[in-house]
Order: structure tokens, then sequence, then C-alpha cells
């Protein structure tokens, strides 16, 4: 039996250079990285809703999901919530400092098909990271149809992607609101679970598709409210977390039945996760 | 007949000696403490060749290491950041007497290390290996690859395979390097003529006569695919396990691993890969403690229904060889075996 | 690869265990079939017995301290002062103000020695191991 | 090990592990059996699959107690009564072994005078254990034609912890479920080599094979063969050794492989006591809590850089191999021991472990037919092995007691030292988990093992959780009259209200800060298992 040793180490990642941290809220940091490798770094691209193995040096890797826009070729945006060893100690380098990066892995989200449809986002916390990729992928492709964008945080001060959202805010078409758990002193918008801003939005369920991503408790109160609305469940799609170590569907450690994550996700869609034994969706 | 030959038994040995010439030898020997186990072989005339009893090993650490080092890094902090893979030698290696249950694990593993990306460390190892089978005449107390449909005789997969037959043994091939060993060392080989085909017929029926025990597995794979396994049945086995990882180590199909960072110095470490096992709960433990899986209550049902479900469903086979490695050796006394029983309904 | 069977350091039942060696270094545990204790299973701590074994954190030189920091040094310095500072203790008080602890993780030959070395050399029967522990 | 060398007149297990598999009554008393020994367990569950019965005494629901048929969750350190009660049960319901007793024992009458004084509406008060459960219990094991009683640190590690064993073999003797194969009583030994160490004569009043010091012939046999006056008191104990404090009786120590800084009660006062040594040797695998300490420390090699043999809780004394040779500059104890001793002026010249054991076999007549030989070709043998011809003894006591008439030892109640109250109103219980060892020197370095279990958790009671306002993973400020502690809380059912539980393995939360110095008088063993502490959520 002979087979040819592939030239490329499936496992090894590649340097990249922290370009910039960008300081979102006390949890969460956006990384600005960009492959040491010049050619590789001109010539790597992605998808939305795809992930990075992220190395970080003696904590091993970590799967850290793209949150920037394929069409900003020359740097990847990784936005970590600090959350075990390995995030925490990312979230303590700086600029200048050194990575190891292998990827993209994992199935992206369905763009052909969200291009003619109205996109209604969800998000909650980081969830938010994977769906700016694709918010501003579709901005970027001049998507025409409508855009609804709900973003919910613990309280103000832990709103991420500022810049993003108030850009989101002034763009046509685009309806993007906010909410917080906690309100703080300042804040004027609304306060409650970010399933109380549906009721402020126009929605075609039978023309739109549903991005939903966020802690499993939010997910599970708006899949409830998306199904009231009348929402298919092919058209509801959401983003799995999973433990993962090789990132391309050998360990196993991210199986859910017989699917694996890093592989057949982490985009699936509710159709495809109520096949599944999946805790999040059960509570 | 076509294709098929006679070694002599007096003429194993010899042969041994030859092929090992220009091949790392690997085969069942029975050590002094009376375990037999997969040994390489530094001299051959020390050795007691085992090919009586079942190996306690399989052949899985051979191609995926209980741990091995996939790459080493120096400097982390610096620009000079740098991730290096450590080239192994690996000499062509001959794996003699290996039994069908091994054999179909390791073409279980080539699909498993291959179909979604291809693994590098294994698939080194795994090239430039000939195996050399071993037909079962005599399947052991816990065997039951008659079960799982992939023994006592197999008919592809090897290299060469050996069919017992008494004082000689008759000899196959199903790939050009076996083909390859028959010409090189056509002095061993003579034809095998149709008394000896017979003859190894008759092995295969008395062989699958000898099994001690029938395992419904088709049964019970049916029953979990209809989700027909009382609860009690998980109940009592999440009970019973203790959290040893024993059936997925021991277990000649079950490949999950795990990586991690290992510091070796200030300023260099190595990642490595170990063996792991999906029953154990920090095998989906997420950072800050969430986990998707009560590992109490469903650690053993995922493993068993990836083996009996989840894999006969993409591959119309169980990822169980029915080896039998597992039986008996559970601390809460539960196996794969019992596991079957208990879904049809038998009492153990 | 070699397998060379010994006897698992992790609890009083003491597992037949097989430790894999490879070029200098233990890389794999696993049981024994036959052995009376393991039959061929061994617990969680068992199957990763060989973990520990070369950890970068393995004392491999003698230390002793120097300005109150504990420093690298030579096996003929830390020895020639350590018998020096026990033997004189010892001598002074007639064995009395030396105390030996031994190890329920040592061999058996390494315990007889060390009461052996008490008694015969120190002149002390003061000698115990946290069997109780 | 006292309790069982006065009954029975030697302290090890008296069966072979795999009996246990062969029983048809298990009582596991004081052992979280599943967790420290598994093997055992593994026995005990496949008993059951044959049909056996298991009894667990235990105050914590651990997996064994949820697989026993009965469950008696006592008050911790009620263990005496307990028994006691069983045997007046046993007495009452004539379940006892009337001629076991009158053939094979001795002072029967001492325990039957002291049983009928018992009421037994009062044990069911003390025990906090339900009459009901205790006559069930007793009744199964009494009536038992082969029973076997497993016991660990759970039972030794209190103030009366020879009394518990006595009870123990009292009950065992009792019912005649001594002197058979399949059947006895079964001290399981926290490490690996505990057995060996007090087999060697580690121990400051016995040399090798419990021959007294302080008796004239034993003594004199050994100045004999090692050729140097021997000292004839016995000496100081561990506690005594490490808990003298600033005035303590030692100038100077040598401690190898051990970790006293976190496995011995009181920290304080062992970090008192070595810090005022004028000399401390340690030799060690790692740097521990206890070489940080020392003046010189020794790089040792670990086991699986030496040859030599370890002695099992079965009396199984089997080898060690040597597979890699020392790391960097570290040597074997057995060598940095010789180069000492030689260096202190008594010459120790062995050119092998084997020949260190034909000393050995020489002079402990338990081990007499024991040479390296005979253990290398075979699973090893079980003491005692007087003679080369021997095959050692899978059980112990068959024909005599090794003491010759088993002596019955009445046991009384005596309550822990320590108990809740208002200032300290939690009971903490201390011992191991599953996935860790001791002090946790090598399985902390094992990176898959402490991802399983890689910090100390505080198992609390959820209504004690709910009105202390602690939620599962919640910090817990935990303090003793001797110091304090911050843990992890895990709130589960397993503990009983008002009592708490955790472990000794994890340096950043050194346990043994709190637990008390108050110790069995006899076996000096420390009371682990119970103090008093007081708990705060952080």
């Amino acid at each position: 039996m002979t087979m040819p040793n592939s030239p490329k180490d499936l496992y090894r990642p590649r340097r990249a250079e922290i370009r910039e941290v960008i300081v979102e809220n006390s949890q969460i940091k956006t990384f600005v990285l960009a492959f040491v490798d010049r050619a590789h770094n001109g010539s790597f691209t992605y998808q939305p809703g795809q992930f990075m193995m992220v190395s970080v040096p003696h904590c091993g890797e970590a799967p850290i999901s793209i949150s920037s826009t394929p069409a900003d070729s020359g740097t990847i945006h990784l936005s970590v919530r600090r959350a075990g060893i390995l995030t925490a100690a990312l979230h303590d380098m700086k600029q200048g400092d050194m990575v190891g990066l292998r990827g993209p892995y994992g199935r992206p989200f369905p763009m052909t098909a969200l291009a003619g449809s109205d996109l209604l986002f969800v998000a909650g916390g980081i969830g938010l990271a994977p769906l700016r990729s694709v918010i501003n992928t579709c901005l970027a492709a001049g998507h025409d149809r409508r855009i609804t964008i709900l973003y919910g945080s613990r309280t103000p001060s832990d709103i991420a992607f500022q810049g993003d959202l108030a850009s989101w805010g002034q763009t046509a078409g685009v309806n993007c609101l906010l909410t917080v758990d906690r309100s703080e002193p300042g804040w004027e918008g609304e306060v409650g679970l970010v399933t109380g801003l549906f009721a402020q939005c126009a929605l075609e369920p039978d023309e739109s598709k549903a991005l939903v991503c966020g802690p499993p408790m939010m997910i599970r109160a708006v899949l409830a409210q998306l199904a009231d609305r009348g929402f298919a469940d092919g058209n509801i799609i959401t983003t799995m977390e999973r433990h993962m170590k090789c990132g391309v569907g050998i360990c196993r450690h991210c199986h859910m039945d017989d699917k694996l994550v890093c592989k057949d996700g982490p985009v699936f869609t509710l159709e495809e996760l109520k096949r599944l034994k999946v805790m999040e969706l059960r509570g | 007949m076509k294709d098929k030959y006679i070694l002599k038994k007096d003429h194993l040995l010899p042969l041994l000696r030859k092929l090992k010439k220009k091949h790392r030898l690997i085969a069942p020997l029975q050590n002094l403490h009376g375990d037999t186990l997969f040994t390489e072989i530094d001299q051959l005339d020390n050795v007691r060749l085992d090919l009586a009893n079942q190996p306690q090993n399989s052949l899985k650490r051979f191609f995926f290491p209980q741990q091995e080092v996939l790459f080493t890094y120096r400097n982390p902090t610096s620009d000079s950041y740098r991730f290096e893979t450590a080239a192994e030698e690996r000499p062509p290696s001959l794996y003699f007497g290996v039994r069908p249950c091994d054999l179909s694990a390791v073409l279980y593993m080539d699909v498993v290390f291959s179909k979604n990306a291809r693994d590098p460390h294994y698939l080194h190892r795994r090239q430039n290996t000939i195996l050399v089978g071993l037909n079962c005449n005599a399947p052991f107390a816990n065997c039951f690859c008659n079960a799982t449909r992939n023994g006592p005789f197999i008919d592809f997969g090897f290299d060469l395979q050996l069919t017992d037959l008494g004082d000689r043994f008759l000899v196959e091939f199903d790939r050009s390097q076996g083909q390859e060993i028959i010409r090189e060392w056509q002095q061993f080989f003579a034809a095998a003529d149709e008394t000896d085909v017979k003859a190894q017929y008759q092995a295969f029926l008395e062989a699958r006569g000898r099994f001690s025990q029938q395992v419904h597995l088709d049964l019970a794979a049916r029953r979990l695919a209809d989700d027909q396994v009382p609860e009690s049945v998980w109940q009592d086995l999440s009970m019973r396990c203790q959290d040893c990882g024993g059936c997925a180590y021991i277990c000649p199909t079950c490949t999950c691993f795990t990586i991690r960072d290992r510091q070796t110095g200030d300023h260099e470490g190595e990642r490595i890969r170990s063996w792991d096992a999906c029953t154990f709960s920090g095998f989906t433990r997420m950072a800050g403690d969430h986990n998707p899986v009560d590992r109490q209550m469903r650690g053993i049902e995922k493993r068993f229904r990836h083996k009996l479900q989840f894999d006969m469903e993409k591959d119309n086979r169980p990822s169980c060889v029915g080896c039998g490695r597992c039986v008996n050796i559970c601390f809460g006394g539960t196996d794969i075996v019992l596991f079957i029983k208990m879904t049809c309904g038998e009492n153990p | 690869m070699h397998d060379i069977l010994t006897t698992c350091v992790y609890c009083g039942c003491g597992c037949g265990v097989y430790l894999h060696e490879r070029r200098g270094q233990v890389v794999g545990s696993s049981p024994s079939r036959n052995h009376p204790v393991s039959r061929n299973n061994l617990c969680v701590k068992g199957w990763h017995l060989h973990e520990f074994i070369h950890h970068p954190d393995r004392l491999t030189q003698p230390l002793m301290r120097k300005n109150g920091r504990l420093t690298p040094v030579d096996w003929d310095e830390a020895m020639s002062y350590a018998a020096r500072e026990l033997g004189r203790i010892a001598t002074e008080s007639d064995g009395k103000a030396v105390g030996l602890l031994s190890s329920a993780k040592c061999t058996n030959e390494e315990n007889y020695l060390l009461q052996k070395m008490a008694r015969a050399a120190l002149h002390t029967n003061n000698i115990d191991h946290c069997a109780r522990l | 090990m006292a309790g069982l060398a006065t009954t029975f007149g030697s302290g090890a297990m008296t069966n072979s592990i795999n009996e246990i598999e062969n029983a048809q009554v298990m009582l596991v008393i004081g052992s979280n059996t599943s967790e420290a020994h598994p093997q055992v367990a593994r026995r005990i569950f496949a008993a059951m699959d044959r049909g056996a019965r298991l009894i667990v005494v235990d105050p914590r629901r651990t997996l064994m107690a949820k697989r026993a048929d009965i469950h008696l969750a006592l008050r911790p350190g009620t263990d005496i009564p307990l028994l006691n009660a069983m045997m007046r049960i046993i007495l009452d319901d004539n379940l006892a072994d009337d001629l076991f007793i009158e053939m094979r024992t001795e002072n029967f009458y001492g325990l039957r005078d002291m049983l009928f004084r018992i009421d037994l509406d009062e044990t069911a008060r003390i025990t906090g254990v339900e009459l009901a459960g205790i006559r069930a219990a007793a009744r199964l094991y009494g009536r038992a034609q082969k029973a076997v009683i497993c016991y660990c640190l759970g039972i030794t590690q209190h103030v009366c912890g020879t009394g518990n064993v006595q009870a123990i073999a009292n009950l065992a003797m009792l019912t005649g479920n001594v002197e058979k194969e399949d059947t006895g009583v079964d001290p399981l030994r926290g490490q690996n080599n505990v057995q060996g160490a007090c087999d060697m004569g580690a121990l400051p009043n016995v040399f090798p094979s419990y021959q007294q010091v302080d008796i004239d012939d034993f003594r004199e046999k050994f100045e004999r063969a090692w050729h140097v006056p021997l000292p004839s008191q016995p000496g100081l104990t561990l506690m005594e050794m490490t808990h003298g404090g600033k005035d303590g009786p030692l100038k100077a120590m040598f401690i190898m492989g051990e970790n006293p800084m976190l496995s011995d009660p009181v920290i304080a006062r062992v970090r008192e006591t070595l810090d005022n040594l004028e000399f401390l040797l340690v030799a060690d695998i790692f740097l521990t809590e206890t070489a940080a300490r020392a003046h010189v420390v020794l790089p040792a090699a670990s086991f699986a850089e030496k040859t030599g043999t370890f002695t099992n809780s079965e009396r199984r004394v089997q080898m060690v191999r040597r597979v890699i040779p020392p790391l960097g500059q570290s040597r074997t104890d057995a060598d940095i021991i010789m180069e000492l001793s030689g260096r202190l002026g008594y010459a120790m010249d062995y050119e092998s472990p084997a020949e260190i054991m034909e000393e050995i076999a020489m002079l402990a007549p338990i081990y007499g037919g024991m040479q390296h030989d005979r253990l290398e070709n075979s699973w090893g043998l079980q003491w005692p092995c007087w003679d080369r011809s021997h095959p050692g003894t899978p059980f112990l006591h068959k024909y005599y007691f090794t003491r010759g008439k088993g002596r019955f030892v009445p046991a009384e109640y005596k309550p822990p030292d320590e108990l809740p109250d208002d200032d300290y109103p939690f009971l903490l219980i201390t011992g191991r988990i599953y996935h860790q060892y001791h002090t946790g020197t090598m399985t902390r370095r094992s990176a898959q093992l402490c991802r399983e279990a890689g910090e100390a958790l505080l198992q609390l009671h959820p209504e004690d959780g709910r009105r202390l306002g602690v939620r599962s993973g919640d910090l817990v400020r935990m303090r003793s009259r001797r110091g304090e502690v911050q843990v992890k809380a895990q709130l589960t059912d397993a503990v009983q209200a008002g009592e708490v539980y955790t472990t000794f393995h994890f340096s950043e939360m050194p346990i043994n800060l709190l637990t008390s110095s108050a110790r069995d008088h006899f076996s000096q063993c420390p009371e682990y298992k119970i103090c008093a502490v007081h708990l705060a959520k952080v």
C-alpha cells in the first residue's frame, strides 16, 4: 500500500503577526492579523462563517471564527472573548506579537442563497463576530434586499463592534437595532431581550433568511420567536460552537451525532440541527 | 490453482529472515511473562513467535501512536517564531500475522485519516507497509467478528495472507507488494492445488462454527437507529462506566485524539497529539466549563452510537471489528457485547 | 519501539503495565493482559502513566542553597555537603537529632537501604514514611 | 495497621484482589473504592454481576454507594457503634460462627459482654442510620458463606482508627469470615508501595519483616548482618518528626520522595519545623513544596528509570523495571543512599538491586524466598514466602492466625476530636479523587488527567449551597481553627447536608492547612476525615 505523502503538514500553523488589537469591551478583543509569509498573505482567502485554528504559544490551539470580510484582503480579523486559558493568553498579547494560524476551515454561510433574500441578523455578545463578516460582505456586494440587524448586549459598555454598528445604522436599507439586558447611566436605547426588538421590525418570513448567533439561551428564545413569526426551519441559519482539536474532521471532538462541526458546520440550518440531538436547542 | 501458493511451516522462519533484511519486522511475540504482543523484532533467533493467541495490542499504535510530537516550535515571542516538523525516518515495515479483525481495523483507519483530510503523520507511517494477514482458524472466547462481518476469514485488504492448514500455510495475495514477495522469494512457495483450496474452505467452515457467543449486532444497530434502546439501558451503562477510557484505548478502531502544547524550555515547546476517549468529560468541555455533552449520562452512548449507528449509516458496516479486546476489561463490567445483548433484550 | 513490563505507581493495586520506549523516551502505557491484577485494563491514571516522566519540571541536577537560593551544583559538592551536615548532627546528638522520611513511592530495595543507612550509618531509628496519609 | 496486627497478628490484606470476585457479600467501609482502588472495585462489580451483594458504609453517596444493595450513610466517625451494633444483631440472630470462635479465637467473652451492653436505639441516634438498615446489613453479612470486608483510609484516618480496625476484625471473626479463600478483611493501601515500605522497616520501631528494634534477638541478628551496633530505642514517628515546630527534636532531616508540605496535617506546623532545621536534604523527581525548602536537593530517577520491586496491597512483590536511563544527571534513590552512606563512613556496596533483595531475603523471613530471578519470570510472589521453594501466599491465616489465635479486642466509641459547632458549623472530610494521586507531583504533570480533573472542588450539599448563596463554580472561603483556603464549590447531593468533601492533591489549595493534628494514639494516623470548618462565599 502506498500513499503519497502530503508535502504540506496539515497540523503545522503559519506564523501570523498581530498588526492591531481592538478592544471591543472588557471581555472581547479583535485581533487584526497578517501572515508573515507575504505571498501567502496575498493569496489567502476565505468565506464568511469559516474559522481559523489559532495557536498561542504553550497554550495549544482553539477555533476562532473570522469576523472580517474577504474583500478586505491583507488582514484577518479574529474577535475573541476571554473564556479559558488560551483566550486569556491571547488577550494578554499585543501588537507585534506572533501567533500561529491554520485554516480557513468549516462550511461557510450560503452566500449565494442569501443574495436574493431579505436578511435578518440576530446576534448576542460575541455572536456578532461571524455575522459581521456576512453583513459587511453583503453590503460590499451591493445587497439589494432589506437587511435587519438586531444586537443584544449585557450592558451598554459591553456593546462590541461599535464602529460597524454605527456605520450600519447609517446605511440605507439597513435597520440596525440595539438592546441591552441592563441599562447604565447615559443609555437611552432599548432595555430587554433581543427578542423584544422583533416588534419593531417588518419581516416577511417567506422572503427572508434569518442568521442567528449568540449564547444558547438567546438562541433558544430567538428560535421560538422566529417559529412564531412563521420562519421555516430551512431559512434559519446559525453557527455552532464546540471544543475542537484538529479542525479538519478527524479528531471528532466537535461531533454532534454523526456530524462534525468543523467540517459539516459550523454553519447549520435549523432544519439540519433538528435532526440532531443538540443540547443548545433543548435547554 | 492460480495465485494460491503453499508455504511449508518449516519454511516460515527462513522466509521471515529473508524478509527482515529489507523490512522492519513486526509480529506477534509471546514474551517471558506470557503476554503476546505485536513487537518489533530485533533478533529473530531469540523470540517466540505466537500465532496461536490473539495479540493483546492491535496495530493501532504503530500507525497512530498513543503519543507523538506533531512539530516543535521555538521562540514564540519573537519574529523568529518557528514551527518545525521532526522528519521521522520510516524504513519499509512488514507486519506479520495480522488477523482479519486487525486488518479490517487498519483499513478503517486508512479511511478516517484520509477521508475528510489527509493526515500526513498517519499516512507517513502507513506508506511503505506490507501487511501479511493470518486467517483465524480458531476464534477466541471474546471474538465476534462473524457479527461484524469481517472474519474469521477475510479475502481483501492484505498484501499477503496465510491460512493455517496444519503442516503448511496456504498463501494468497491481494496487492502487488504481496505478489512481489512471492515472485522474489519463489523458492519458498509452491503452487497450491485443489486439495489445498478445499482444505482452506474446510478450515473456514470449522472456524465459523467455533464462535462461543452469538452477538446480534445488526438487530442492536437497527434498534439504535430507530431510537428503541430503552433509557434504562443507558442509565445502567452510565452507572457502570468508571471513566477509565480503556475501551477506547484498547480498541483498534477508536481514533479520537487530542492535541496540546508541551513547553520544553523557556522559548520552545512541542505540539503533541495523543489518544483521547470520547467517554471523557474533558473531550467535549469548552472553555468556561460549558459542556454540551453530559458525560455521566451520555459518555458511553455516543461511543456506541458512533460505532454501531453513525458509521453503519454512512458505510453500511459498523466501526467495530469484533476483536473482543474490550470484552471483560471494563471496570464496571460493561462492554459493547453486553450493550448489544441488553439492547436486544437478552439477559447476559 | 519496545514494551517493557513494570508495575504502576498510582495506587496499591499494583497493575502490570507496559511502558513503551522509543528512542530513549517513554511514549505510552498499556496494560498486561495476563497480569493477575490489571487483566488487560488500567484505570485512567495508569493509561496516562507515561505522561509525567519527561515533564520539563523534572529535576536533572543537584541543587544547593546558596545565599538563600537553590543553585545548581555538581554531585560531589552536593553530596559532600550533605554527608558532612548529616554526619555532624548525627554524631553530635548520637542519632537523636536526625530524622529520615522514606517513601511509599520508592522501591523495596531503596526503602531497605534507607532504613539500613538510618540505623547503621546515622545510628537512629527516626525513620518513617507516610503510610498513614 | 496496628488494629489488624493486634487481632490477627498481621496487618495486611488477607485476600488476593482477584478473590474478591468470588465473594458472596462485600462490605465496603471507609473506602471510595472505584476512585482510589479501581481494580478492586472492578472485582466487586464483577462479583455483583454474578449475584453477590454489596453493603457500603460511607457518609457520602459515592459511586460505590449508588451501586450498593445497602448503603449506610453514617455520621463520620461513628463506625465503631455501627459495627458493634451489627455484631450485636448477629449475636441476637444466632448468626455467629460458634465453632470458628471456639477453635480459632480468644477473648470472645470480652467482646460479648461489651456487645450486650449496647443499646441499639442509641446506636441509631449516634450514627444517624436507621436501625432497619443496620439490621439488614448485619443479616446479609452474617449469613454469607464467603464475605469480604474492604476498608481504607476512611477507617484508619480517625482518632479511633485502631479501634475501627479492631471492630472490623471482630465482625469478621465473629462470623468466621477469615482464614478462607475469597473471604477476609482487606485493608486497601493508599500508595503503591506503602506495604513494601512497611515490610522493609521504614518504620521507627521495626526492622524489615516487622522485627522489633527493642527485642534483643532481632536487633542482634541485624547487628551481626550489618556489622555495627544498632540503636534499641524506637525512633520518632513521621508526625513527631514533622510537627516538632521550632523546638522540635530534630536538627537535620533527609526526606526521600515524600512531600509532607502537602500531605501532612497542619501544614503551617510542618513549615515551621522544616524551616527551623539546621539541615534539610530532599531527594525527589520534582521540586516539590518540600524540596523548595531544602538546603540540598538531589535529583532522583523516576520509577521508569530504575529496577527494583514494589509490594502491592495484596502483598504481591513484583518487579519494577528500568525502561530508560535516569534523566539528565538524576540518580536512583538507591545510588543516592549508597553514596551518601559511604560518605557517612558506612560503606554500602551492592552491584545491583538484585543483590539488595538477596540481603532482604536473608533478613526478612516473610520475604525469605523472594529473589529477583524468581520475581522476573512470574507475576510476583505474595508474602509470606519463606524460602525459594515456597509458592507465596494468596490468602493469609490459613489453619491459624499469624499470632496463633485471633484475638477479639472490643472497641468502644470514641467521638471525633473536633466536631462542628456554632463557629465552625460544617464537617470537612478529605480524601482522593479518581484522576489525581496523592500530592499530585506526578498526576498534576499529566495533561490529560488535569484536563479531566485539574482543580480542587469542594463538594457541598445543594441545601447548604442555597443557604450560603453559593452556586456550583463559585469560590468559597473555607476556614478551620488552623487555617484558611479558597476553593471552588460543586453542589452535589453526594455529600450530606452539613458535610463537605474535598481533596489534598492540589498545592494551590493545600487543604491540610485546615486539617487537625489529632491522631490515633496507637497508629499515629492523623484524623483527616473529620474537622470542623466555616464556609463563606467569596
